[in-house]
């Protein structure tokens, strides 16, 4: 783990082109509405609707949070709860 | 009404932390020792309430219905002419679990330990965000007083068990609380948010601000074990904060999402407690493991047996400590398929806990043993937390969980785990660390009495309770002889208070020996113990700041007994060519490569 | 939280620190009157001279309710007080055309504020029942709640308006005290314990109310004469109304009638209405193991 | 830093680097963390109690105002976008720039907290409430506890931006932008989640 | 004061304290095996002048046998009582015929509806008892938990029976008696202040004695109905 060689500038990034980003988030959202009331079939609209939005959740947390431009370490520790939440979510469900 | 003593004790401690005034220096004080030491004043303040309450308690149980010795001062609604009642018993046992899980024990570990060893051990100069430090401690003293005003309230203190289980506690109606049980939630989310900021600092400062040559793997294993205890922290207590708020909410403003009535579902907040209580329990037991770790090593004067077996142990209990708190729930109605996987997690995960107590023990062979003061109840916590784990196999096989869930031998089971487990495992580190924190030693002929009274009344109390689980006696009755199942055993019971009270009187015993060390102990060097890790390796008690120069680490933590060393300990800013040049690097380094990486 | 509690409370905390010292003996647990009481309009004093009374009796048609035997063999200690036959729950008591435990009030009428009497009304758990079943309180008048049976009751008070309580008394000789702030009929009361035990309280702001006895018979006085709507509530048949005039010193008859058939489509106007035995619908759930199971096959 | 001091002093072999990020950094990622699991509690029990429902759950845009909610999520994204503008000035030394684009991501946050009060309102006028039922209860908790972490956003943000207005942040020294930025952006995808399944799933 | 299982009046029981009483065995050796070691270490290297404790870091054959042995006890243990449950709990298990009992629990009394005559609940001759668990010997019965109120739990520890009740829930249990006696049901879940004495009377009957009761009592309900 100590082998972390990563120098503290690592943060300071050449700096992605943020209103890209922005436009497509705006996008996202507006076909996401869209899918919600196009009237696909359920699980289909679900499905696509999870994508999206996990879509979205990545590009705010890879740009807008520089997670992309951190020490691999970083991401890790972010990425980190997720194991617990989703161990919980699940393991509960397995009551249905 | 704990920071009280804080200040008024706290004059002897730091004088040499000059120039700022009173208030900062002791009361708001952003130096980790000092919050440390604040937090230590505090949870003894509250290991004395849960203590008086669990007397209460016994006495219930060993002479049902009888008038309360000196109880007439009781008001009416909690024990009229004495008697005391059955929603004042159901509170008492409510409080007693909180006030010792979240106001004695956790904070004892985590607030005082990981406060005042982390930067001490690893060579920094303070925690990575002080002002944060300190805020964890001032919310955390609200929390506690009011989980303690709750006694004063009208329906009187939550009595659904320190579980709280929907609906009981979300059903004033049903339960005859209201206010009570609202305020042991506040409370709880107080001292979540309190510990949560407390874990951000641990692990920030442990990731963060390790001195030259500290490796991952040269962290002493009391800091590895606080690390992982901070991430159990920070994982598992939002979890139960978003309960416990659906619970506020569920009471007052009327959702239902632990209410069967609307679709509600009892169950979710067993789950999401449990998602929480099990970490919670593995927080209360690594940071003891970690520290009897390191007075064991000191005792014993060896390096610790298989220092990274036992990381990776702590590592696996943490991770496994997620997935099992299903076995809390094995009669609870959930998926009897599920509780087949959570049996089998539970299982396994035995097995790490199990490495360490043979790594203790293989660290004790062939050691030459000092049974000072630290090392009797580092041992104590060793013997006392096998029978804890090994009685938690009986609750881990389902089949024979029918029978014993919600029975006396859950009880016997936390307690050998908690009291003979972590609160040993605490009172051995009050003693190893009180000439550092205080400057003074605490006399080892009564600290050798002390261990001795706790050992034995501890075990004559704990141990009838897993015959009374086995005869069938159930958790949170207030008479048991209302059961003929359980009459018969009302001899046991008397026993068992009997000790109880014994062991209570041997707490304040300690707690005499701990203020009177605090003004009269003999002044302490700075290495008693002849100990390798940092923090010794800096004047009793460190000025502000900790070091004049931050130390330099060559080596893993327990260097004990070094061949290449007349003396039997090698501290970790020491180099042996340095301090002993009679030796050559030849023979030296080879153990001294592997002192950091042991194989 | 009114100081007294406090204080109460700090007793309670210091005592249970100190292993119980002392503390405040006073066990009264009466809440405090509520504050406005004090200054409102000195009461009316009825002048014996003009005082007038309303009397009368509740009589009653049809098949009354058969009372049914309580199995109280569980409870020995209660069982062994029925010496006579075995206890019955004569909650519905209707014999020769009388109609008993009906609460007959005052509802609309009465002005001004009127003091509240210096003793308490007593209710008592005798033999596993509340004696009396239906009693009426006055605003602030403490109710004496004593426990005559060396077994286990609990208090459960569901008001509507009125805060609730739901206390306990372990042991015979017990006696807890509690009053209502505002007027509120009828609260139920029950015991969970013995699922049989259910009592209803009326609490009103003035002191005329009255219990039908055994023989239908109620009485109101020493009212001041004018005119009033009088109320008569029962838990199984409902309400009936009427209004009547009573002039200095004349003492009017009234007579309510209840029958059978008005249980029907009775409207017992309750703080909560007490199910002693909600019905076991359980909605269609998963019951744990693969069965979907519904409540009541 | 004084470890790093120390290291050029001593000239061990390895300075301790840790997750080679400043504390602040660090400390907000791990607070975040934490943040995760007590919103995975509020989202899991809604999708648990969602999934446990007996009774039927209303269809998307039944109860709720898509609509306007779907603008105010849009709002909400350039409020994350102003804050990434302010953070870009900066890192170039732009202080003009860093004050416009705080005071915007602030007034366009306080925005967000205003419609969604507005949508409450609404909501609670016709009668759906947090006791009326899982949806309501769910529905109102989540967002509820949304809209306060965006609240506490704004008032931090305020913070900021004044010390900003004071010169407060540097070309050299901006952790604190970073770190706000870091909070603000993490509120901004929660309730992408949020919008998802709550208003459209 | 006897430390021990009480009497096991159910199938279900003989098999719960089988596995107790290995898992005894199992934890009493090495209970023993460690504390003696403890005992043995403290006295065998007390502190001597002059004597220097071995310097070792660790030894990876010891920690991988002291590791896979206690995997090993733990798989077999898990596969054992596994193979318990199921037979207890898992829905494959519950015998077709058994006769079923509706159990309600509530603060604070057990409401229990009897099938009657024609085993069959929900049907007019049902009959409904508080506090009175009455069921035939050497016969899988049945029980269909419920709660009004909070949650409760169904304990009867002869029959090592042990099952929450939870609102909003249906959870059946099933068992068979071995043994005609009378016991008692307690309350082993913190349900409220009327929890301690949260009880009610068990009796197994043998079977021409069941029927009897039941046929009896089925009769007086039909009474009453109609």
């Amino acid at each position: 783990m100590n082998e972390t060689e990563t120098p503290l500038e690592v943060g300071e990034h050449r700096a992605p082109r943020y209103m890209a980003i922005w436009g497509a988030l705006a996008v996202l959202t507006m076909i996401e509405v869209g899918v919600a009331f196009l009237g696909m079939p359920r699980s289909v609209t679900i499905l696509a609707l999870l994508g999206l939005a996990i879509w979205k959740a990545l590009l705010v947390a890879l740009y807008f949070m520089h997670l992309r431009f951190e020490p691999k370490l970083l991401r890790v520790v972010a990425a980190a709860p997720l194991i617990p939440a989703i161990i919980l979510v699940v393991l509960v469900l397995f009551e249905y | 009404m704990a920071t009280i003593v804080a200040e008024a004790t706290g004059t002897p401690i730091l004088e040499e932390e000059h120039g700022r005034p009173f208030i900062r220096k002791y009361i708001f004080s952003t130096d980790h020792k000092t919050i440390g030491i604040q937090f230590l004043f505090m949870s003894l303040f509250f290991l004395l309430v849960g203590g008086l309450l669990a007397l209460l308690i016994r006495y219930q149980l060993a002479w049902p219905g009888r008038p309360i010795p000196l109880g007439q001062g009781l008001p009416e609604t909690v024990a009229p002419a004495g008697v005391m009642l059955p929603e004042f018993y159901n509170a008492l046992v409510t409080m007693h679990g909180t006030f010792m899980v979240f106001f004695a024990i956790m904070p004892l570990l985590v607030g005082v330990y990981a406060n005042y060893l982390i930067p001490l051990q690893i060579g920094a100069r303070d925690m990575a965000f002080p002002r944060l430090n300190m805020a964890s401690f001032w919310i955390s003293v609200p929390a506690g007083l009011i989980m303690l005003a709750s006694f004063m309230v009208e329906g009187g203190a939550a009595g659904a068990g320190w579980t709280s289980y929907a609906p009981l506690s979300a059903r004033p109606d049903l339960s005859g609380v209201s206010l009570g049980q609202q305020m042991w939630i506040v409370s709880l989310v107080l001292l979540g948010l309190g510990s949560i900021l407390g874990a951000v600092n641990y692990i920030t400062t442990v990731t963060n601000m390790r001195a030259p040559g500290m490796t991952w793997f040269r962290l002493p294993l009391s800091v590895w074990s606080l690390f992982i205890t901070a991430i159990l922290v920070l994982l598992a207590m939002p979890v139960l904060s978003a309960a416990a708020i659906m619970l506020l909410f569920d009471q007052t403003i009327g959702t239902n999402f632990f209410l069967a009535s609307q679709g509600g579902q009892p169950l979710l907040w067993q789950h999401l407690f449990w998602f929480f209580g099990h970490p919670e329990v593995y927080i209360l037991i690594l940071p003891a493991m970690g520290m009897v770790s390191e007075i064991i090593a000191n005792g014993s004067r060896k390096p610790i047996f298989g220092y990274r077996s036992m990381v990776f142990a702590i590592i696996a209990i943490a991770f496994l400590g997620f997935i099992v708190w299903g076995h809390h729930m094995f009669q609870s109605g959930m998926n009897p398929a599920l509780a087949m996987s959570f049996m089998i997690s539970t299982l396994v995960i035995a097995v790490p806990s199990a490495i360490k107590v043979f790594n203790w023990m293989a660290t004790m062979w062939e050691g030459n043993i000092h049974l000072h003061t630290p090392m009797l109840f580092a041992v104590g916590f060793v013997m006392l937390f096998v029978i804890g784990g090994l009685s938690g196999v009986y609750m881990a096989a389902t089949p024979v969980d029918i029978f014993i869930h919600d029975t006396y031998f859950i009880v016997a089971h936390i307690h050998y785990v908690l009291f003979g487990g972590s609160l040993f495992a605490i009172f051995g580190a009050i003693y190893y660390w009180f000439p550092k924190m205080f400057g003074r030693m605490i006399n080892p002929t009564v600290g050798k009495i002390h261990f001795a009274l706790t050992f034995v009344l501890f075990n004559v109390t704990f141990f009838p309770m897993h015959g009374l689980g086995m005869g069938g006696m159930m958790r949170r009755i207030y008479d048991p002889e209302q059961y003929e199942h359980i009459a018969g055993m009302q001899d046991t019971n008397v026993l068992v208070s009997l000790a109880a009270i014994g062991l209570f009187a041997t707490g304040l015993l300690f707690l005499v020996i701990f203020l009177y060390s605090l003004f009269r102990g003999k002044p302490a060097p700075a290495n008693p113990w002849n100990a390798t890790t940092l923090e010794w390796q800096t004047p009793s008690p460190p000025k502000h700041g900790n070091w004049k120069e931050i130390p330099v680490v060559y080596h893993g933590p327990y260097e004990y007994s070094h061949p290449a060393m007349d003396r039997d300990w090698l501290a970790q800013n020491e180099r042996p060519d340095v301090v002993s040049p009679a030796h050559q690097p030849a023979t030296g380094s080879t153990p001294l490569q592997k002192g950091g990486a042991s194989e | 939280m009114e100081a007294k509690h406090l204080e109460r409370g700090l007793a309670a905390v210091a005592a249970v620190a100190l292993f119980a010292c002392g503390g405040d003996g006073d066990g009264d647990r009466t809440e405090s009157r509520p504050g406005g009481e004090a200054e409102l309009a000195p009461a009316p004093v009825v002048d014996p001279a003009v005082a007038a009374t309303i009397r009368g009796v509740v009589a009653f048609e049809g098949e009354a309710l058969v009372a049914v035997e309580i199995d109280m063999s569980e409870e020995p200690a209660c069982a062994e007080k029925y010496t006579a036959g075995p206890p019955m729950t004569h909650d519905v008591v209707a014999e020769n055309g009388r109609l008993a435990n009906v609460f007959v009030y005052v509802k609309e009428g009465l002005e001004g504020t009127f003091p509240v009497p210096a003793d308490p009304v007593v209710l008592d758990q005798d033999g596993c029942r509340y004696h009396p079943h239906v009693l009426g309180i006055q605003v602030g008048q403490t109710l004496l709640v004593r426990n005559s049976d060396p077994t286990l009751h609990n208090i459960n008070a569901q008001p509507s308006v009125n805060r609730g309580f739901n206390i306990s008394q372990p042991q015979a000789g017990m006696e807890s005290r509690r009053d209502f702030r505002r007027p509120e009929v009828m609260i139920p009361v029950k015991c969970d314990v013995h699922g049989w035990m259910g009592s209803y309280i009326g609490v009103l702001d003035h002191p005329y109310h009255s219990v039908s006895a055994a023989d239908g018979s109620f009485s109101l006085s020493p009212l001041p004469p004018g005119t009033y709507v009088i109320e008569g509530w029962h838990e199984v048949y409902g309400t009936a109304k009427q209004e009547v005039t009573v002039g200095d010193g004349e003492t009017a008859e009234i007579s309510f009638t209840f029958s059978a058939d008005m249980a029907a489509d009775a409207i017992v106007p309750l703080g909560e209405p007490v199910e002693l035995h909600a019905d076991h619908q359980g909605t269609a759930v998963y019951a744990g193991n693969g069965i979907r199971a519904a409540g009541r096959e | 830093m004084t470890s790093h001091a120390a290291t050029i002093e001593t000239g061990v072999r390895r300075p301790e680097r840790g997750l080679g990020v400043y504390d602040k950094k660090v400390g907000m990622w791990v607070f975040l963390c934490s943040e995760v699991m007590f919103f995975t509690g509020l989202i899991g029990s809604y999708i648990i109690l969602r999934f446990g429902a007996s009774s039927t759950w209303p269809m998307p845009g039944e109860v709720l105002n898509v609509p306007v909610t779907a603008v105010n999520t849009f709002i909400l994204i350039c409020s994350s976008m102003t804050m990434v503008k302010a953070f870009a000035a900066i890192e170039h030394g732009d202080q003009r720039g860093l004050r416009l684009f705080l005071l915007a991501t602030a007034v366009i946050g306080a925005l967000f907290v205003s419609v969604q009060v507005y949508e409450y309102r609404e909501l609670i006028h016709h009668g759906f409430l947090p006791s009326s039922g899982l949806y309501g209860a769910t529905f109102f908790t989540m967002t509820g506890f949304h809209g306060f972490h965006v609240t506490v956003g704004v008032i931090c943000m305020l913070w900021v931006t004044a010390r900003a207005f004071r010169g407060g942040y540097t070309l050299e020294d901006h952790q604190g932008v970073e770190v706000i930025g870091l909070y603000w952006h993490f509120v901004d995808l929660v309730w992408i989640i949020l919008f998802t399944i709550v208003y459209l799933i | 004061m006897d430390w021990s299982l009480p009497l096991n009046a159910s199938t279900q029981g003989a098999m719960i304290d089988r596995l107790f009483w290995l898992i005894f065995a199992i934890t009493m050796a090495a209970l023993v095996i460690v504390e003696s070691g403890v005992l043995w270490f403290l006295w065998r290297y007390r502190r001597r002048e002059g004597r220097r404790a071995r310097y070792t870091h660790g030894n990876n054959v010891a920690e991988v046998v002291w590791t896979a042995v206690p995997a090993l006890v733990m798989i077999f243990l898990g596969i054992y009582s596994g193979r318990i449950w199921a037979q207890i709990r898992s829905p494959e298990s519950f015998p077709e015929d058994a006769l079923t009992i509706r159990v309600v629990a509530k603060q604070f009394e057990w409401n229990i509806t009897y099938p009657g005559s024609d085993r069959v609940l929900g049907s007019n001759d049902d009959f409904t008892i508080r506090n009175r668990f009455e069921i035939p010997v050497d016969e899988p019965v049945v029980v269909r938990l419920q709660s009004e109120d909070v949650i409760h739990s169904f304990f009867i520890p002869q029959l090592r029976v042990k099952q929450d009740a939870v609102p909003g829930m249906v959870i059946p249990i099933w068992f068979q008696a071995t043994e005609t006696g009378q016991f008692q049901i307690g309350c082993a879940e913190l349900c409220g202040l009327g929890h301690y004495r949260m009880r009610a009377r068990v009796k197994v009957h043998d079977q021409p004695s069941y029927r009897r009761w039941v046929t009896e009592r089925s009769a007086a309900a039909l009474g009453v109905t109609d």
